[in-house]
Parts: C-alpha cells; sequence; structure tokens
C-alpha cells in the first residue's frame, strides 16, 4: 500500500522534540543493554533467547543485532510464550506479530533455530540446544525486529484468483451445491493454509525470484483447480493460471516447504500433482 | 484525508461481510483492521454454524432454543432475525465455495451443539470459523474491496451534542502501524465497528491477544450505550495451561466429562440429567468448577474430557483440528487418553448496543459481531450461533449502511420512555471522573470530536460541526495523544497494568461471582486506572511500534473491564452466564430488562431497558431453564 | 492486488521433455559408461573398435539419440536455472538463449560429424 | 511504505546450515548436472579429434588415458553421474507422485549408492596407470 508522507510532529529536524525523543531513544537503548547485561539469577530453568533486532529509526538497532534474554521457563512454554515474558519484563520495544496463540492466524511464522516455524506452536522443551535463537523470516524485508514485509506474499496469494468461481451458480437463495466427501477430502489439507508464509520463505527457488508464484500461492490454487464445484471450464482457466511461466514449473521439488508448513499440507504433492494435471490437459491439443 | 461511503472497522468475519454486503449495495467501501483480515479471530472458531436447513427443522425451533438457551435476555426481534436468516447465510457461503464437512449423499454436514433442540450446527470439521473467515476474504479479495491492513482504529469521529441520540459518525481515526502515521477516514454514509471480542480483560480465555475490546470501549466513549456487559460467556472446555479452546463439538459427537473418580459428572452428580454434556455452557462450566471445589478435580485444577470411544475414524474425520490443538498446546495425544480441560473465558454477550439492523443510537455508527449487543445472546450464548450472528448481521448493517432498507427497527436504541434510571453500586469512582493527572488532557480520550486539550481554539466552531472538520478534529485529538505517549519520558509500562487488570477479573469476575469480590474488582480497576496515568511507550520508534499499540489497547480493556463488573455487581439475580452467590434465582420481576451503560463524558451511568419478548407473531414466555 | 500473470508461456512441455530424455538417458548413459569403461577400457579403445561399433545400425542410431537427447536435456537444464530468475529478461534472456542454442548446435553438428567418421553405413 | 532491511547476501550465504534432505539434494543434482554437460561438450571436443584422421584419435586418447590426473577425474565422473542418475530417478518418482514421503530417505539412499559404487570401480578405473 503505497501513501504519501504526512510529516505533522516531526518537521524541522532541530527542535525540541527531536532532541528529547533522540535523548529517550538513547536512555532506551541503554536499559535494553543493562536488561541484556544483567542476569538475574533465574535459577537451572531458565530459557535463553537469542533475538534479531533492528530498527531504522533508532541509532542503537540501525545496525542488525542479536540480543539476549533470559527467561524464567515455564511447563508447556512455547516461544510465543517466552518472546512475550521477553517483551513485558525487559524490553516493551521488542516488536513481533502475534495474535490467536494457537497456530490458527498465521501471524508469528518466525525463524527459530534455523527452521521456520509459528512461534506459538513451538514448545521450547522441544528445541534442541540450550539457547532459542529467534530471527525474522528469511527472504522477507524486514520491518522492524521479527516484523517482515508481507506484501509480496499477499500479492502472490492473491494472484492465482483466489476465490471460488464456478460455471453456474444455483439459482435459489436456499440451494446449496453438492459435493461428495470423497472431493471434499480431496481439498481438505490445501484448505487449511493459515496465510503464515513459512513455505515461501524456506523454498530457495521463491527466494532466488520474486516472480515464482511460491507453494503457498500455488497450493491456493489447488484448493480450488481441484474443487468439483467449480465446473470444467474453471478448471481448464485453473489451469492456465498454474501453468503460466511462474507457476508449478518453477518448482524444484526441495520438499523445505511441506517439511516447515505448520498445518502439515503436502504442498510439494499438491504442486507435483498440478504438474501432472497440467501436462496432461496440454495433451488434449497435440 | 481518506473518504469513503462506508467504512468498516475490523475484518473479522462479521467486518467481511458486512464490507461485502455494503460493496453489492452499491456502496463504496473501505475496510480498516488492525490485523490482515485473515488474522482475525474468527479464524479460530471451532464447532460451527446453526442453521436450520433440514426437514423437519424450522428457524422457529431455533429462534425458541436460543431464546431459552439466553435465559430471556435475548431481544426478540434480533434472535429471529438471526434465525430466519442464518439458512440463507449459510447457504450463501456454500455457494462462495467454503468447504463444509459433507454426508454421503454430498450435502453439508450438520452436528448436535449444547441446547439445540435439532443438530442444526453446519460444519467444516473442528475449523469452521477458518473455512468461514477464509471463505469470505476471498469474496472481498474478488470484489476488490480496498482493505487497510495493520492500520489501527484509535477514534471515533464523532460530533458533540449533548445527548448521544443526536451525535452523527463521520468516520475515524486510524494509526497505519508500518508508517507510524495517523490519517482520518471520513465515511459518507456509515461506519460499521466489527472489532470481535474482550477476551484480553481476562487471564485464561479463548481469546485472541488482539481481542481487547477496542471497539466496545471506543463506541462507549462516544457516548454510545453498552448493553448486558456482565454477561460473559465461560467455555467449559478449554486447555488448562493456555486456554486453547476445545470445541463443544467433541461434546456434540459424544464427548464425555469425567472427574478424579471415573464419575461421569454431569449425569452422577445431577447437573443436568436430560441433556448431560450437552448442556447449555454456563451449566456445564459451573458443574465443572463445582466438582473441582468438591475435591473431585484432577490436580484440583480441571476435568477429563474424554473421545476415545468415538474411535479414531471418526474424530479423524470431524474433530481432527482438535487432535492437533491437544498435542500442540498440551502435549496430550486425544486418541491415547482423556483431555484436561477446564472453564476459560470465551466470549462477550453483550456489547454496543444496537437494533436490529446494527444501528446504534448514534447517527451512521454500527455495531456488529462479537462487540455488538443487538441482542441476541442475551444472558448466554448458544454455540454455533456467534458465526451466524457475524453473517445475518454483518450483512443486514453493510446493507442498511449503503442505505439499502427502509425497515422501521422494532429495537429502539438509545435513551427513551421506557427506559429507566439505575442507581451507583460502585464503591469507587468510575470512568475518568476525578482522575488526578497531569496527564489528563491526552489520555483522556472521550472518543468525542472535542480536543481534549490541544489547540482548542474556539474559532474553527463553523468549521468543526461540517464532517471533515469532525474528522480532521479527531485526527488532531490522536496525534496529541500518540505524540504525548511518545514523549512522555518515565512511567509505568502498560504491561504491568494490563496484567493488574487480568488478575482481578480472573480472580473476582469469574464464573462464580460474589458481591464483595466484584467490588474489591472495581477498585482495583480504579487503581490500574490512576497507574495507566502514568504509562509511558517506551519504544520511540514510529517503525511498527507495537508497544504504542499495546498501551492505546490497555486504556481500552480498563473500561471494558469496568464495564463488565459494574454490570455484575448491579445485576443481582442469576440468569444466564450470570451467577450471583447471594441470589441464586433468576428475579423476571425486576430483572427482564438490559444493564446499560453510558460514559457520560467521563462519568458512567447505569440504567436499563427491557428486553424485548414480542416476536413477529408471538411472544416468548420466560419458562424455566433446564437441561 | 498484483497483476494477474498472464505470459501463457506453456513450460509444461519442455518440462515433460526432461522427464522423458532423463527417462531414456538412464537407460543409456549407465549402458554407455558399462560399455566403455568396464567391458571395454577407455584406455584400450581404439580407432576401429569404436568404428565397428558404429557400423551397426542399433549402435549407430541410439548414440546419436544419445548425443541428441543428452544436448537437449543438459542445455535445457542449464536453460532452467539461468534465465528463469529475477531480474533476468530482456535482452539478457534473449543473449543466453542464442548462446545457449548456437553453443548445442555446434556441438550436435560436431558429434554427428564425428560419429560419421566412424561409421561406414553410409 | 516504510524502510526495511533486506539481509541480502550475508542471509544467502548463511542458509546453508539450516539445508534440509531435500535443498541438498536440489544442490548436488544441480552441480552434478552442470559437471555432466561440461563433460558432455569436452568429450564431444576430445572424440572430434577423430575427424582428424585415426592415429590423431588414438594418441589423444591413449595420451589421456595415461594421466593419473584423468582417471582420477574420472572416477569423480562416474560418482558424479551415478548420482544424478539415482537423484534423477528419484526425481521421476517425485514427479509421478510416487513415494513422496520417503523423499528423506531416498536422497541417502542415492548419496550412499553413490559412494558404493564409485568405490567398487575404482580398481577399474585406475587400473593401468600406477
Ligand atoms: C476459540 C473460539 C471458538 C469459537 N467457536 C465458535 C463456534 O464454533 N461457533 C460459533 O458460532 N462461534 C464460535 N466462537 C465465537 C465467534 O468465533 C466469535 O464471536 C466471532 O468470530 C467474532 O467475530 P468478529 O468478526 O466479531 O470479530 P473477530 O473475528 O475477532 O475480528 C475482529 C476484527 O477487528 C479488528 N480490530 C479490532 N480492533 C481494532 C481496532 N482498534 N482497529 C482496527 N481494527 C480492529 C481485528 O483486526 C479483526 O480483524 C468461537 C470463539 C472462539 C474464541
Ligand atoms: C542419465 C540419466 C539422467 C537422468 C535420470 C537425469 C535426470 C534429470 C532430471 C530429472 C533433471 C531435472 C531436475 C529438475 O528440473 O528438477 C535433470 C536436470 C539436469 N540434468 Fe540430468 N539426467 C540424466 C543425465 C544427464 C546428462 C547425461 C546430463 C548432461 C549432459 C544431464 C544434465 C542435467 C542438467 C544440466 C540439469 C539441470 C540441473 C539444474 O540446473 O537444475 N543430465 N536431470
Ligand atoms: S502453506 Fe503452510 S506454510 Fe505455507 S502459508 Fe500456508 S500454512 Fe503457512
Ligand atoms: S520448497 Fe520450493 S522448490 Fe518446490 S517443493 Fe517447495 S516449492
Ligand atoms: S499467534 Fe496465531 S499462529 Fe501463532
Amino acid at each position: 500500500m503505497s501513501t504519501q508522507h504526512e510529516h505533522t510532529d516531526d518537521g524541522e529536524p532541530e527542535t525540541p522534540g527531536d532532541r528529547r525523543r533522540a535523548e529517550k531513544a538513547a536512555r532506551a537503548a541503554e536499559r535494553e543493554q543493562e536488561a541484556a547485561d544483567a542476569e538475574p539469577d533465574l535459577g537451572d530453568d531458565a530459557v535463553t533467547l537469542k533475538v534479531f533486532r533492528y530498527d531504522p529509526e533508532v541509532e542503537a538497532k540501525a545496525e542488525p543485532r542479536f540480543d539476549t534474554f533470559r527467561i524464567p521457563f515455564e511447563k508447556g512454554m512455547t516461544v510465543l510464550d517466552a518472546l512475550i515474558a521477553a517483551r513485558d519484563t525487559y524490553d516493551s520495544s521488542l516488536t513481533f506479530r502475534h495474535s490467536c496463540r494457537q497456530a490458527v492466524c498465521g501471524s508469528d511464522a518466525l525463524f527459530i533455530n534455523g527452521r521456520q516455524r509459528l512461534g506459538c506452536q513451538t514448545q521450547i522443551a522441544d528445541l534442541e540446544g540450550d539457547v532459542v535463537r529467534v530471527e525474522p523470516l528469511p527472504h522477507q524485508d524486514v520491518v522492524k525486529d521479527l516484523v517482515v514485509d508481507m506484501e509480496h506474499f499477499y500479492d502472490q496469494m492473491e494472484a492465482v484468483e483466489p476465490y471460488f468461481q464456478t460455471d453456474e451458480t444455483p439459482d435459489d437463495d436456499l440451494e446449496e451445491q453438492f459435493q461428495t466427501p470423497e472431493n471434499r477430502e480431496k481439498i481438505k489439507m490445501s484448505t487449511r493454509c493459515i496465510w503464515c508464509g513459512a513455505c515461501m520463505s524456506s523454498c530457495n527457488i521463491a527466494a532466488g525470484d520474486n516472480a515464482y508464484l511460491g507453494p503457498a500461492a500455488i497450493n491456493k490454487a489447488y484448493r480450488f483447480a481441484m474443487d468439483e464445484r467449480e465446473g470444467e471450464n474453471m478448471k481448464e482457466h485453473r489451469m492456465e493460471l498454474i501453468e503460466q511461466e511462474n507457476g508449478v514449473w518453477r518448482c524444484q521439488t526441495q520438499f523445505s516447504c511441506t517439511n516447515v508448513c505448520p498445518k502439515d499440507i503436502p504442498l510439494t504433492e499438491h504442486i507435483q500433482e498440478l504438474k501432472r494435471e497440467a501436462v496432461k490437459s496440454n495433451l488434449k491439443f497435440w | 484525508m481518506r473518504e469513503y461511503d462506508v467504512i468498516v472497522v475490523g475484518a473479522g468475519g462479521a467486518g467481511l461481510r458486512a464490507a461485502i454486503a455494503a460493496q453489492e449495495a452499491g456502496a463504496d467501501v473501505a475496510m480498516v483492521t488492525k490485523l490482515h483480515p485473515v488474522r482475525s479471530h474468527t479464524g479460530a472458531a471451532e464447532g460451527g454454524i446453526n442453521a436450520a436447513l433440514r426437514e423437519g427443522d424450522d428457524w422457529h425451533d431455533h429462534a425458541y432454543d436460543t431464546m431459552k438457551g439466553s435465559d430471556y435476555l435475548g431481544d426478540a426481534p434480533a434472535v429471529e432475525a438471526l434465525t430466519r436468516e442464518s439458512p440463507k447465510e449459510t447457504i450463501q457461503l456454500e455457494n462462495w465455495g467454503m468447504a463444509f464437512s459433507r454426508d454421503e449423499d454430498g450435502v453439508v454436514s450438520q452436528r448436535p451443539f449444547g441446547g439445540l433442540s435439532f443438530p442444526r450446527t453446519t460444519y467444516a470439521g473442528a475449523e469452521t470459523g477458518h473455512h468461514m473467515l477464509h471463505t469470505m476474504y476471498e469474496q472481498v479479495v474478488k470484489r476488490g474491496i480496498e482493505v487497510y491492513d495493520e492500520w489501527y482504529v484509535t477514534r471515533l469521529a464523532v460530533t458533540d451534542e449533548d445527548e448521544p441520540e443526536e451525535r452523527d459518525c463521520h468516520g475515524v481515526v486510524a494509526y497505519d502501524i508500518k508508517r507510524g502515521e495517523i490519517e482520518g477516514f471520513r465515511a459518507r454514509d456509515g461506519v460499521i465497528l466489527a472489532t470481535g471480542g474482550l477476551g484480553q480483560v481476562y487471564d485464561h480465555t479463548t481469546n485472541a491477544i488482539a481481542n481487547t475490546g477496542d471497539g466496545v470501549a471506543m463506541a462507549y466513549r462516544a457516548g454510545v450505550p453498552i448493553e448486558d456487559m456482565e454477561m460473559i460467556q465461560f467455555h467449559p472446555t478449554t486447555l488448562p495451561t493456555t486456554g486453547v479452546l476445545i470445541s463443544e463439538g467433541v461434546r456434540g459427537e459424544g464427548g464425555i466429562l469425567y472427574n478424579s473418580e471415573g464419575e461421569r459428572l454431569m449425569f452422577e452428580h445431577g447437573y443436568a440429567n436430560n441433556d448431560g454434556e450437552l448442556a447449555s455452557r454456563d451449566v456445564v462450566a459451573r458443574a465443572e468448577l463445582n466438582e473441582v471445589a468438591e475435591g473431585r478435580g484432577i490436580e484440583d485444577e480441571y476435568v477429563h474430557l474424554d473421545m476415545r470411544h468415538l474411535g479414531e475414524e471418526r474424530i479423524l474425520d470431524r474433530l481432527e483440528n482438535i487432535l492437533h490443538l491437544a498435542e500442540d498446546f498440551e502435549g496430550v495425544d486425544g486418541l491415547e487418553e482423556p483431555m484436561p480441560v477446564k472453564p476459560g473465558q470465551h466470549y462477550a454477550m453483550g456489547g454496543v448496543e444496537t437494533n436490529e439492523w446494527g444501528s446504534t443510537c448514534v447517527n451512521g455508527l454500527y455495531a456488529v459481531g462479537e462487540c455488538a449487543c443487538a441482542s441476541v445472546h442475551g444472558a448466554n450464548r448458544l454455540g454455533g450461533n456467534a458465526l451466524p450472528e457475524l453473517a445475518v448481521f454483518g450483512a443486514r448493517a453493510g446493507r442498511h449502511a449503503a442505505g439499502d432498507v427502509d425497515d422501521e427497527p422494532e429495537i429502539t436504541t438509545g435513551w427513551d420512555e421506557d427506559s429507566e434510571e439505575g442507581e451507583n453500586v460502585s464503591p469507587v469512582p468510575l470512568g475518568e471522573a476525578d482522575l488526578p493527572s497531569a496527564a489528563k488532557g491526552a489520555l483522556a480520550d472521550g472518543g468525542r470530536s472535542s480536543p481534549p486539550s490541544a489547540g482548542a481554539d474556539g474559532g474553527a466552531a463553523a468549521e468543526a460541526s461540517a464532517p471533515e472538520g469532525v474528522v480532521e478534529e479527531a485526527v488532531q485529538a490522536e496525534r496529541t495523544r500518540v505524540h504525548y505517549l511518545l514523549e512522555k519520558e518515565e512511567g509505568v509500562n502498560h504491561a504491568e497494568v494490563r496484567a493488574d487488570v487480568q488478575e482481578t477479573m480472573t480472580e473476582n469476575v469469574n464464573v462464580f461471582r460474589e458481591e464483595g469480590a466484584l467490588e474489591d474488582a472495581l477498585a482495583d480497576i480504579r487503581e490500574a486506572r490512576q497507574e495507566y496515568q502514568h504509562v509511558t511507550v517506551e519504544d520511540p520508534s514510529r517503525t511498527y511500534n507495537t508497544d504504542l499499540i499495546h498501551t492505546i489497547e490497555t486504556r481500552n480493556a480498563l473500561d471494558v473491564a469496568e464495564a463488565i463488573t459494574v454490570g455484575a455487581l448491579a445485576r443481582d439475580e442469576f440468569r444466564g452466564a450470570h451467577w450471583r452467590k447471594e441470589h441464586q434465582e433468576r428475579k423476571d420481576d425486576e430483572w427482564l430488562k438490559h444493564t446499560m451503560l453510558s460514559w457520560n463524558d467521563g462519568s458512567p451511568g447505569l440504567w436499563y431497558k427491557p428486553v424485548v419478548l414480542e416476536g413477529e407473531n408471538k411472544s416468548y414466555e420466560p419458562k424455566e431453564r433446564s437441561y | 492486488m498484483a497483476e494477474h500473470y498472464s505470459s501463457f508461456d506453456r513450460s509444461g512441455t519442455r518440462w515433460l521433455l526432461q522427464r522423458l530424455t532423463a527417462a531414456f538417458l538412464v537407460v543409456v548413459l549407465a549402458f554407455h559408461f558399462f560399455l566403455l569403461h568396464f567391458v571395454n577400457h577407455a584406455a584400450d579403445v581404439t580407432f576401429a573398435g569404436t568404428s565397428a561399433r558404429m557400423s551397426t545400425w542399433t549402435y549407430f542410431s541410439l548414440m546419436v539419440l544419445f548425443l541428441l537427447t543428452a544436448t537437449f536435456h543438459g542445455v535445457n537444464g542449464v536453460y532452467n536455472t539461468l534465465v528463469k530468475r529475477d531480474g533476468v529478461d530482456g535482452w539478457k534472456q534473449t543473449a543466453i538463449t542464442a548462446v545457449l542454442v548456437v553453443a548445442s548446435l555446434i556441438m550436435v553438428v560436431q558429434g554427428l560429424r564425428t560419429a560419421l567418421v566412424w561409421t561406414n553405413l553410409f | 511504505m516504510s524502510q526495511s532491511y533486506d539481509r541480502g547476501t550475508v542471509e544467502d550465504f548463511g542458509r546453508w546450515r539450516s539445508f534440509t534432505a531435500g535443498m541438498w539434494a536440489w544442490i548436488f543434482h544441480k552441480f552434478t548436472g552442470w559437471v555432466l554437460i561440461g563433460y558432455l561438450f569436452t568429450h564431444i571436443a576430445v572424440l572430434s579429434t577423430a575427424l582428424a584422421g585415426e592415429t590423431a584419435y588414438e594418441n589423444t586418447i591413449v595420451g589421456l588415458e595415461g594421466l593419473a590426473i584423468v582417471r582420477l577425474l574420472e572416477v569423480g565422473l562416474l560418482a558424479v553421474a551415478v548420482f544424478h542418475i539415482l537423484n534423477g530417478v528419484r526425481l521421476l518418482f517425485i514427479d509421478l507422485g510416487k513415494g513422496l514421503e520417503a523423499q528423506e530417505e531416498s536422497f541417502y539412499a542415492s548419496l550412499v549408492l553413490t559412494g558404493a559404487i564409485t568405490v567398487a570401480s575404482v580398481p577399474t578405473f585406475i587400473s593401468g596407470v600406477f
């Protein structure tokens, strides 16, 4: 979304306000440092978090760095819980997205100990090693700390016409379209996507090439292409979308998308199935 | 300033449906939402959507069940609108491609749910809300409706006539979280609030961290009365460590609750001899806590919900998501062991007072979804009645705001001749009144257009009454507030204030409510309010400053928590979810009325309005509610 | 919203050919390696020996096919990695395509000419 | 839009540590594919000495085969070819939608088999030079 900047309360560079803000920033940085340095005695049961920090506006954070936080461990603690604890007790400027806490909103896909995972779905007890290392999703621009820019991901999702379209709709308000339980089962896994972006972030092809639709968008396309309610004509149209240059053919079956998907969607399988479908539908014209 | 016909605040199920309806009725619509639409908490709903679709079922029965479930605190015109239009809306969702579970013959599946006389809960696995949310968002994408995501609405731009009924809402003020800029949004025809739940005033809740009751608080401060706030639903089956919900669908499919003695408590201890586990939620929640209180709880905290006997195939088919939730968030394999469950805050029946079209008493302001109170749920919401509410009232408000409806509403809004003045029940002052503070100017966000302190130069009066002026003034007021918060040197962190509120609410305003405890809670909230006067935002950045957002949210949580507690103290009877230790019976003579709370520019006042039990062509007679 | 992609270059055909040639190459490459390193030692290869093999129709056509498929398979594989990446479009894409096409043509021609030296089929 | 920080190449290079089997398979397949096409070009070049006559051809081949380094390279070539073939077969199965659950195992199997075949072939390749 491009919007023009309206500078309201930060006009000239050297206003008293700016000075105060700068001082405040310096103090905040100091406090952070103290918080990071001070190692309160938390006993054996403490988690060490190493968190990526970056903020273009705050001098101390303009050059990315890692901060360390020690958090008392509690049974059942997730990485998200630990991040919240770090934020609420040590440094309220620690920034990350979160909402549902139950793996349905897709807000908190992060790079945790070298792998894309949802913070809320990752039990600290299940992680190996003493240190939990949390970084923003790779291959996306970092806006601040753990927050990445998701616009490109959304654009790709929306590029596959991610909405139901059908050859004919029922005339009556109360008339449903039929769908066999088998067909529903077929699309079931693909409908589970929560738009977290983990798969896109893990795919090397998507990383090297922004034009590639990526696993999530292709899976979305699969969800509709395989839905028998859409009808034959629509399916042809769907296949055209999928077969475009930046669609399925770019996938090199790396499987990392499938490995990281928090909803266990068999992404590679879906992509491969679409490749075969595409070949089949092309063969007809030969 | 941006300008649209209709502005929808919030993009959960209710907001999305409203936006689609308004756009279909020809309006130029924009959605402003603090989360990207698919991150809204509607996505967490599991169980299903109640709709009388089948042969043998009838929307009148659904209406009756809903009324009974509400313990006769629902307003009949709203209840009937919900139940009459739910089938159409549900099928509409199907026609938009929603992946409902299917029966062998290809029709959408339905299952039994608590408090229903017919298995009419239409579902999509145990992730109905996820499918509903995504399906609606897809339609929004299809229609090209403009969405401002990660824009936080901080204030409504409402004129400042003395009586709320005379005020107009001309738009909203929003803070672009990514850029850190405040902008005005002018709505030519209407603003629709759809900001969802308020579970974050409690610490054990099924609600998302973003559910802080923003819409309720903003409307309240803009003068709109809020209704039945004390009616909070506690869901009987949430996971003890996190509050993550285990759907009622588990009991709907035949799951059984056991206490530590291995007894099927609902029957063996006589809590609900007919419906057992499928009794209404309030009944089951109290039963569980009772078992724990009497020493039959497990680890003195929870009971067991067992679904193993349903068999792996059925569980995988209909409740697979539950297995993942129990595994990921409690480390329990639902196929092998019973799942630990205890009650947790789940839903707010009360909210912004509206009529059956979603209109509030302020002109041009609507509220739908969980933040609104039409009221369809009265004192207790039936499982599976919230999702249809989103669709039905979202669509109604959207159409109404776009000017497509000219029905006379049956439900009145605002103060009228049937209203009744209430007595002050609080031992401490409420609201903003008498708060000693230097910060008062900037923090006393009245929600109305007059800027609290800065730049009240009077001269712009004529200009200010024009819609653009009202929005502009609201924008100025918010700039002042944000500026103040970012500039303030030392102070307390919002997280401490929030934690204090959550703690006292969970301790004192929970399932079981006692007069003394409620008064304590009010005192605690008062203290938290005072603390909040010293709140500061440590993060100086304009980029994605969540510290700032949470600080503003905490202010909303404070107002909402206070409202819940005041209502709970005022209503000295036992109705639906609202249990009072000293008052163990439903008092129909006295209390067939809604608790209303008005902000009155900072010193809240209680009043009441009668329940509407007159339906389209029948009247709902209060009966004893037994399951 | 992003504009919809509309370049309907059906890369599917090349994708399929890449697989089909691969399937063919599995057999031929294995055969080739086996024959020239294990059955006949590479060090003992003589012009006459090669010539003898090349003078049977089956072997000759197999080798020509081997050359064609391997060239296609290999060059197409390289093309896929080089061309369809971010920022590679317009003249760069054309240039790479041209270089690859010319190189494979030279190789095929050179290979065929060599094969014709050996064979006595014509 | 707000400024944002692009982690660029630092990130790209640091990422191999988090690679999973499928990604290694992809890297290796690419690498071996390139080696093979490179070899094909050289191979044709070498063979086309036949155009210059019988002796030129035999001298070139025998001369090259007499070099230990060439023999070693041949072992490498075999390894590369075998891996590309085995993983290629794995990929063909994946394209057919077969055995996707075993993609990691089949990659490891390709590696192990490649190693075994290469080792077993060393005597054949080396014989005569040392
Ligand atoms: C775990 C769980 C399970 C449930 N299961 C069922 C069920 O099976 N059946 C059923 O009928 N009901 C169920 N419910 C209830 C139902 O899901 C909710 O009541 C309903 O989804 C609320 O929808 P909504 O659109 O009102 O709000 P939400 O979906 O919460 O959306 C709120 C929106 O408002 C936005 N917003 C909030 N504040 C602001 C602000 N200040 N500025 C800008 N935007 C803002 C948010 O970004 C969000 O987009 C369940 C609820 C929960 C928590
Ligand atoms: C003999 C059996 C062979 C098999 C089974 C095989 C299989 C494959 C397959 C399936 C691919 C496609 C990978 C993808 O797109 O995901 C591929 C790529 C490739 N192959 Fe082969 N191949 C074989 C032989 C050869 C030969 C002889 C060469 C060289 C001449 C070669 C060179 C390549 C190249 C360069 C790529 C592209 C790799 C990349 O850049 O990603 N292959 N191979
Ligand atoms: S496919 Fe999986 S990993 Fe990718 S966005 Fe969807 S849920 Fe996330
Ligand atoms: S990681 Fe990428 S290459 Fe294909 S299998 Fe997944 S999309
Ligand atoms: S917080 Fe919603 S997915 Fe993790």
